[in-house]
């Protein structure tokens, strides 16, 4: 057999620290071979990001790899810089985990995409113009020829990613590493990214390594599967044996945890049993909502004299005392900007919006102030939205303290330590940077920090997309006690339907900045009425590999697209042919 | 270099214990002497006093006066910039042009005239006239820099959680724009030093005999080609003390930035 | 003219001045600037030779019938160099006008002993003294009371035309100004010099430069600290000339420590001259312990500039006697815009905490150490100044009681003003002599200014400048003088 | 944009009026009469009162302060901003003269300080070590000379010793271009020795701190040359307080370049400006001012608008 495209060998990747090198991955051993996915799933925070980094030595300064890491056949670890540099984006593409903070915020994306572009091969660039505008469409960017002119602020969430995805697969590298690619994008447009991945795969024979903790993504397009925990592999084999016989008992606890949409998860308490507020009719306005929209319209301004965008076109939403509404549709439909208008971080144009008793309509900052006090957040992307400048303890007690309900420095340090507890980080972390830790481990942080201060209501903007299902599951029965506990309510925003569908109490389904469809869980979710809403739950990936390609199949309608490792073997050796 | 701010400090403090010769006394005829003289470490200036006893009594005026003027600047300035950056509209309109600009539009030597000759020339006076002369400087920068962070998403998260206002302002912008703000301390204390010696050049500064480092070098100046020893020994203390404070920020620039901590 | 040109067609020089020159005032003293361009682009009825003697110029002649009568016989064909003719007319209206205390003129002074001016309508002009006047003929020399045309005679009008050597072809306000030959000029034919490039250079040590690389052929007012240099330099010539005196005025008003002439004494008595000497002028300069007066001058003699030795002791018993036995404090103005002036003021400072007066400087930017001056804001004061003639009459001016910033703040002595007038009037030497002996007598007692030194003022210039020399004494500033004789290769 | 453009200036012309009454009522304090003054400088004793009362009279001084601001302010207006009370030259035309001159001496200062202090600080940051050891000492020394020192130096060594370049003075670069740039030389560098010192440490802290960002990794792992990665999304955003140092010490810059006028004998605004403060020629120094201040404005929009090419985020709407 001829060797894999990348071979990752007894790969330690050390962390300089006050006292000395310390391991924070130790001896991880796999492989992917041309044509192949590879996923590498596990806990968060074990480890998965610094391997993928550690092979183009991405990792920050301070840090230093220990084994043996091949490309190509060639050692790359020990490659000096310049011949690394030929090898990325080039031949091994990346894409980072967490997309606002990996654009740069000066340029726009479309200069961005250009310059990767023209970094490997000689285009004009008109040509490069017109090359980056059909990768933004093959990312299913909405208007790509705007689009290409904005700047990644401009962008939602999942635009950004989609911005980043078009950045990677531009030069059609060799192996593309791909750290949680799709975590911001709705079901259907994470399909179709998908789709896009694996129709490269086949027409250039790439490797590809996923990062991800979604399992319906890993039971859709891995070959394999590498788990890792505590910064080791715990196991590593086939996908279809991986979910038919876990060998292992973390990745039975974690298959365990996976949940399903349209199956009342195991682990969670049925939906009818869910904790909801007496007297609550879901589909008129209630009395008591502590969060409403009226027909609220809200708009961006436009740079310079262009007009303005109008992301949100009059919509109806409410979320009642006590109640967790599930906040879901396509990315870039608007949804973290209802989420910011409601804590008032962004004015609302037309229309009106209440929390609590308080209009927040206009320019009211007293109500503002009265509002902060109850109502909380955790932003979509967890990197930007943490002060780089404060530790993580202080960045969970801070809303404490300028709520006066804390002002005793170690007091709020002890709350801190148990807030990390709650969401399952050491405590000990304490006074770490957010730099300092995973992605998920900075979503946690931005998790502990909006029950901090018990809020009445809550806006979760995508709170758990970056966490491993077995924490993620800990998160939401957090959520779920905290709704018991003291009747908080919530904005859910996801575009995990499965987590919605064991969280919520109400779904609203959002499109272009309008409501598609609104009604209990259960009945959008298995009920839909909506076209838009059925699509949705069709494209959700199950974790199950034989239904997902079932379900590929019928959607590309062939069979074929995915190749089995015998012919992987054949087309690898036919290519050793051409290249030597 | 710690260390030689640290003795720095201690000769301010205990000048007139450790120097050999009183500060302004004359002795014509051992005028000019050279450094290494018998009785003169670092030689006379043109009036024959001491160069080693002004030059640490001179410390004492010095630091008094660069340091104050910089802190003078930097608070006024800071502050201004800031709150200027932060908020838009008239509060913007009234700190970064009414104040800022109008004490930029005024060129530093009519402000620093009119300063000496409303308040008297001395020490105070300098402090004063730097101080307000610096600060727009650190006001720009303060401005300019919190026109991007406070577009950043954690502002906006300590907002959204109910930061006061004047928390937002000063622990969650002002820690992220401290490294140039700190350069511009250490630059500042450099310019101070500088303008004080152009400001005696021109007969603004201190008032004679007092000894300032400023004041040595603007004398001394006239010796240059032929009794250069009166300008470089003065000079040599100013670049060492420059560099010292310049060490001295970046260590704690560096000190602040969470990402370059391991560096060290 | 022109023959004696012929020789050597196209000379240039190249001047460097301290100053960029204000526009020019009929009559008035404007600095060291002003007095260069007026010496070279104008011409009095008088004027001084190299060696700092009177002679005629405008005036082909004089003649003198009496004591207090002068008649000037002008040359033939005298021509303003913007061509028009200058006629005894236009003697008349400029005499009559420096004369008129109403314009206010600093020449004025100088005339106001005139009784009549009057003229033939031809070339004679007859001046009427109601007293005899030695230093009359002097003022008609210095360069602020050349012959004007009407138009510079009003108030504030400016007065760049004359009758000089040259005419101002350029000016350009901060760096220069173009001189040419005035072939009009009565003695067109000894001048060499078809141009003179001037040059401002305010800076001392800017100006040296400018000479020592080349840039400039002249310079003037050369900085103290820049005398060795430039003797030390390869092809260059310092010429350097005692010149101006600096002295201690003092606030005598009423209820003032210095109010008391002991106490005066004392501060005459305890100054270090020497020290003074070395400290401002790097020894370019000589100790003054009384009056400066020109070696010429039949006032002259030794003791008269050797008046107080210095005697710490015997201040101090001054001091006591005065009633400040433990001294007093005291803040001394002085100027941070001259160095000369500011050391000068340290080494007093030092002089007088000797004996007890503990001094605090103030040390101003130059206007407003004018201003302070004027308005009597101290107890003591430094001052460099010179007579606006060589004559020692030019005392006047410190004994009058008039309040203005070079003089001792109210200090009036009609004794010592009578005796100057009187030196004025005398028409034999010996008499003079005999009265400025009196006078010393009275000054040393009185100590209206107390005089520290007389200072060096240097003119600089590469070899190949010929036939130019620094006036002495109190004419050194108008040097400018010599720049008609003055040629280069 | 444009109305961005448009509210500014309007606003400077409030700025303007308001440095206007400042300078005239700052004046007012400042002891010194230009009457006195005008008729005595040096050390050439004193004038006679009523010469100075005349002066007094013609600078129109004897007016009531009112009726001085009044006529200052419509003189202003109509674009005339009065006489030279010492050389009687319409103040407009001293100041277009001089304006140009100092405008190049800063320019070709600034330009030479941009171009040595960028590069100086990037490495400083990115080498570490000796190299910023030795950028960090070479820029205390550049900011510890004082013009004054550092002047002398260059004009001992480059024209006397040399004589490479003119110990000073000023050519018209419309005459004599390269008579213009050899006399520029050493006065330009001499203003660059510190303004560069600023600019490399200011350089330097803020490459730092870009250093460390996402996005770096990013541009690295696309492929680009560290050059680009390092030019493009390092340098690029770590840009801004290096725009403001060299905005406002280009705009401090047009009005005290006293010194380097002194020690160069050069032509300048600012030496008109020291001449006029001396003097106490009011015109002088109001012309001057308003004029600084007007350039201070202008920067101040351009600089506020380069923030905004900079960081798109900054843009207004
Ligand atoms: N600052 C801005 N200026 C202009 N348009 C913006 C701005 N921010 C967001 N938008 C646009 O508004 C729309 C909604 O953005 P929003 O972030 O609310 O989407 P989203 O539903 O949260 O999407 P995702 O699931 O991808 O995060 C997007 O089309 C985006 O391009
Ligand atoms: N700069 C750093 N300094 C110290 N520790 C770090 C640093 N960056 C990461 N770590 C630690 O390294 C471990 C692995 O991080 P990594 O980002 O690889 O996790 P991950 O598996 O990608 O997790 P997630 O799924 O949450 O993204 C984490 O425990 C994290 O805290
Ligand atoms: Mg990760
Ligand atoms: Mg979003």
């Amino acid at each position: 057999m001829t060797h894999p495209l990348l071979e990752i060998d007894r790969l330690s990747v050390e962390f300089r620290t006050g006292d000395g090198w310390k391991r924070i991955t130790h001896d991880v051993s796999f492989d992917v071979a041309p044509r192949e996915t590879v996923a590498l799933v596990g806990e968060s925070g074990s480890g998965k990001s610094v391997t993928a980094m550690s092979i183009l030595d991405l990792l920050p300064s301070g840090t230093r790899r220990v084994g043996t890491i091949r490309f190509d056949g060639g050692d790359v670890l020990d490659l000096p810089e310049r011949e690394i540099r030929r090898l990325r984006g080039a031949r091994i593409a990346t894409i980072f985990q967490e997309p606002m903070t990996a654009l740069n915020p000066v340029y726009t994306i479309g200069s961005q995409l250009i310059a990767a572009l023209r970094s490997h091969r000689e285009l004009s660039a008109a040509e490069a113009r017109t090359r980056a505008i059909e990768l933004l469409g093959d990312v299913h960017m909405p208007a790509p020829e705007e689009m290409i002119d904005h700047y990644p602020h401009q962008l939602s969430g999942g635009q950004r990613q989609r911005a980043m995805i078009a950045m990677a697969i531009s030069s059609e590298p060799a192996l593309l590493i791909a750290d949680e690619p799709t975590t911001a994008l709705d079901v259907t447009v994470q399909a179709e990214i998908l789709d896009l991945i694996i129709e490269l795969q086949g027409r250039l024979g790439m490797g590809v390594l996923i990062i991800t903790h979604d399992m319906g993504v890993v039971a859709d397009v891995a070959d394999r599967v590498v788990v890792m925990k505590d910064g080791r592999v715990v196991e590593s084999c086939e996908t279809e044996q991986l979910f038919r016989a876990p060998a292992e008992e973390y990745t039975r606890e974690l298959l365990a945890a996976v949940p399903h949409l349209g199956q009342v998860s195991t682990v969670l308490t049925s939906s009818s049993e869910r904790p909801r507020a007496e007297g609550v009719t879901v589909e008129t306005a209630q009395p008591d909502a502590v969060l409403r929209m009226d027909d609220t319209v809200i708009r961006y301004p436009g740079r310079w004299r262009r007009p303005g965008y109008q992301a949100i076109n009059g919509i109806d939403l409410s979320v009642s005392h006590g109640e967790i509404v599930g906040l879901v549709g396509e990315s870039g439909s608007g949804k973290s900007t209802i989420g910011r208008a409601a804590v008032g971080l962004l004015p609302i144009s037309e229309g009106r919006l209440r929390v609590r008793d308080h209009e927040i309509t206009g320019r009211g900052r007293r109500a503002l102030k009265e509002l902060r006090r109850n109502v909380s957040m955790v932003f979509q992307d967890p990197a930007s939205s943490l002060n780089p400048r404060r530790t993580i303890g202080q960045a969970i007690s801070d809303p404490l303290l300028w709520h006066g309900t804390l002002r005793d420095a170690h007091r709020r340090r002890t709350r801190s330590q148990e807030l990390l507890e709650q969401v399952r980080i050491d405590p000990d972390w304490v006074d770490r940077f957010p730099h300092e830790l995973s992605g998920g481990q900075r979503q946690r942080i931005g998790i502990a920090r909006a029950i901090a201060t018990d809020p009445v209501l809550m806006i979760a903007d995508e709170p758990t997309s970056a966490l491993d299902v077995s924490v993620q599951a800990e998160v939401l029965n957090l959520f779920r006690d905290l709704q018991r506990e003291i009747g908080f309510s919530c904005l859910f925003i996801s575009h995990d339907l499965s987590v919605v569908e064991t969280l919520a109490n109400r779904v609203v389904v959002l499109r272009r900045g309008e409501v598609v469809e609104q009604g209990p869980a259960e009945q959008v979710l298995r009920r839909p009425r909506a076209d838009y809403t059925k699509h949705l739950i069709a494209a959700a990936p199950v974790p199950d590999p034989i239904v997902q390609r079932r379900r590929r199949e019928k959607r590309t309608g062939h069979a074929g697209l995915r190749v089995g490792t015998e012919s992987v073997e054949h087309i690898h050796d036919t290519e050793e042919g051409h290249r030597s | 270099m710690a260390v030689y701010v640290l003795v720095m400090l201690l000769v301010t403090a205990f000048a007139p214990v450790l120097a050999p010769y009183d500060p302004i006394e004359q002795n014509i005829d051992a005028r000019l002497v050279p450094p290494l003289s018998p009785g003169h470490l670092l030689g006379t200036d043109e009036l024959g006093r001491d160069i080693l006893s002004r030059v640490m009594h001179g410390a004492q005026v010095e630091l008094f006066i660069a340091l104050g003027a910089t802190l003078l600047a930097l608070v006024l300035g800071t502050l201004l910039g800031i709150v200027g950056g932060y908020f838009a509209g008239i509060v913007e309109t009234i700190t970064m042009r009414l104040i800022v600009d109008v004490i930029l539009a005024f060129p530093p030597i009519v402000l620093a005239l009119l300063a000496v000759t409303l308040y008297g020339q001395g020490a105070t006076t300098l402090i004063l006239a730097i101080g307000v002369l610096s600060a727009p400087l650190f006001a720009r920068i303060a401005y300019g820099q919190t026109l991007s962070v406070k577009r950043e998403e954690y502002v906006d998260a300590a907002r959204a959680f109910g930061a006061p206002t004047p928390v937002v302002i000063f622990r969650t912008i002002l820690p992220n724009i401290s490294a140039p703000i700190i350069v511009q301390f250490s630059l500042t204390i450099a310019a101070a030093i500088l303008l004080e010696s152009g400001l005696s050049y021109l007969g603004l500064g201190v008032v004679p005999p007092a000894p300032s480092w400023g004041s040595m070098v603007a004398q001394g100046q006239r010796y240059l080609s032929t009794d250069p020893h009166a300008l470089l020994v003065p000079g040599a203390v100013v670049v060492v003390t420059i560099l010292a404070f310049g060490i001295l920020g970046d260590a704690l620039r560096d000190l602040l930035d969470p990402k370059a901590k391991k560096r060290s | 003219g022109g023959e004696a040109a012929t020789n050597d067609s196209e000379q240039t020089l190249r001047f460097g001045l301290s100053a960029e020159p204000a526009v020019p005032i009929a009559g008035m003293s404007q600095g060291g600037a002003v007095y260069q361009m007026q010496a070279m682009l104008s011409s009095g009825l008088m004027a001084y030779d190299a060696k700092g003697n009177l002679q005629p110029a405008l005036a082909e002649s004089l003649e003198q019938p009496d004591d207090t009568t002068y008649v000037f016989m002008l040359r033939e064909g005298l021509v303003f160099s913007d061509g028009s003719p200058l006629t005894v007319g236009n003697v008349t209206k400029t005499l009559e006008y420096y004369r008129d205390p109403a314009n206010g003129t600093k020449v004025g002074t100088g005339l106001a002993g005139i009784e009549s001016i009057s003229d033939d309508g031809d070339r004679t002009v007859t001046v009427e003294l109601s007293e005899p006047d030695s230093a009359f003929l002097h003022y008609l020399a210095i360069p602020f009371a050349g012959i004007l045309p009407d138009e510079a005679l009003t108030p504030g009008a400016e007065s760049w035309v004359g009758a000089g050597p040259f005419e101002l072809t350029d000016f350009q306000s901060g760096v220069g100004a173009t001189l040419k030959k005035n072939d009009d000029y009565y003695d067109a034919g000894a001048v060499d010099l078809e141009t003179i490039e001037v040059t401002f250079y305010p800076d001392g040590e800017a100006r040296t430069n400018a000479l020592l690389s080349g840039d400039v052929d002249l310079i003037e007012y050369v900085p103290w600290e820049n005398f060795e240099r430039i003797e030390q330099a390869d092809g260059f010539t310092l010429d350097a000339q005692q010149g101006p005196f600096q002295y201690v005025q003092f606030n005598v008003t009423e209820d003032r420590p210095f109010a008391d002439p002991l106490v005066r004494q004392a501060v005459a008595f305890a100054l270090d001259r020497d020290n003074a000497v070395k400290a401002a002028f790097q020894s370019n300069g000589e100790p003054l312990a009384g009056l400066a007066i020109a070696e010429n001058d039949p006032a002259y003699d030794p003791n008269l500039s050797a008046m107080w030795e210095q005697d710490v002791e015997h201040a101090k018993d001054l001091l006591a006697e005065a009633g400040y036995p433990d001294g007093f404090s005291a803040t001394m103005l002085t100027t941070s815009q001259y160095a000369f002036l500011q050391d000068t003021a340290l080494s007093v400072q030092q002089d007088l905490e000797a004996i007890g007066i503990d001094v605090t400087l103030d040390a101003p930017d130059w206007s407003t150490r004018v201003s302070k001056g004027n308005g009597g804001e101290y107890d003591l004061a430094v001052s460099g100044d010179t007579g606006v003639v060589a004559d020692a009459s030019y005392l006047l001016s410190w004994v009058t009681g008039e309040k203005t910033f070079n003089v001792s703040w109210g200090y009036e002595n009609a004794e010592l003003t009578d005796l100057i007038d009187e030196g004025l009037r005398a028409t034999d030497d010996a008499a003079k002599h005999d009265i400025y002996q009196r006078l010393a007598e009275i000054w040393v007692e009185e100590v209206p200014i107390a005089a520290i030194d007389t200072r060096s003022q240097a003119y600089a210039y590469r070899d190949g400048v010929e036939g130019f020399a620094t006036l002495p004494g109190m004419l050194v500033f108008y040097s400018g003088y010599s720049i008609a004789d003055t040629s280069v290769e | 944009m444009a109305s961005f453009i448009v509210r500014r200036l309007t606003m400077a012309a409030g700025l303007v009026l308001l440095v206007l009454t400042l300078i005239f009522a700052a004046l007012q304090f400042v002891p010194g009469d230009p009457a006195v003054l005008l008729l005595s400088t040096g050390t050439g004793g004193a004038p006679s009162p009523e010469a100075v009362e005349r002066v007094r009279e013609q600078l129109g001084l004897n007016q009531p302060l009112f009726a001085q601001y009044a006529q200052f302010l419509g003189g202003v207006v109509t674009g005339d901003l009065g006489e030279s009370f010492r050389t009687q030259q319409s103040v407009l035309q001293a100041i277009s003269e001089r304006l140009p001159r100092t405008l190049q001496l800063v320019l070709l200062g600034t330009v030479l300080s941009i171009c040595i202090g960028v590069p100086l600080g990037a490495v400083a940051a990115v080498r570490g070590g000796w190299a910023d050891t030795a950028v960090t000492a070479l820029s205390s020394i550049g900011m510890a000379l004082p013009v004054f020192v550092f002047g002398a130096v260059l004009i001992l060594v480059f024209a006397i010793a040399l004589g490479w370049f003119p110990a000073g003075g000023y050519v018209n670069p419309l005459h004599d271009p390269v008579g213009a740039l050899a006399s520029m030389i050493l006065p330009a560098t001499t203003l660059a020795v510190g303004f560069s010192a600023q600019i490399a440490r200011m350089t330097r802290s803020s490459v730092l701190e870009m250093r460390g960002q996402d996005w770096v990794r990013t541009a690295r792992s696309i492929g680009l040359a560290p050059l680009v990665v390092f030019r493009k999304h390092v340098l690029r955003n770590a840009l801004t307080p290096v725009v403001t140092v060299v905005g406002v010490g280009f705009g401090v810059l047009l009005g005290s370049t006293v010194l380097v006028e002194r020690v160069f004998n050069y032509p300048g605004l600012s030496s008109l400006l020291i001449d006029g403060v001396t003097n106490r020629d009011y015109p002088v120094v109001q012309g001057i001012v308003i004029v600084i201040a007007l350039m201070f404005i202008g920067i101040n929009i351009v600089v506020d608008l380069v923030y905004g090419v900079l960081d798109p985020r900054v843009r207004r709407s």
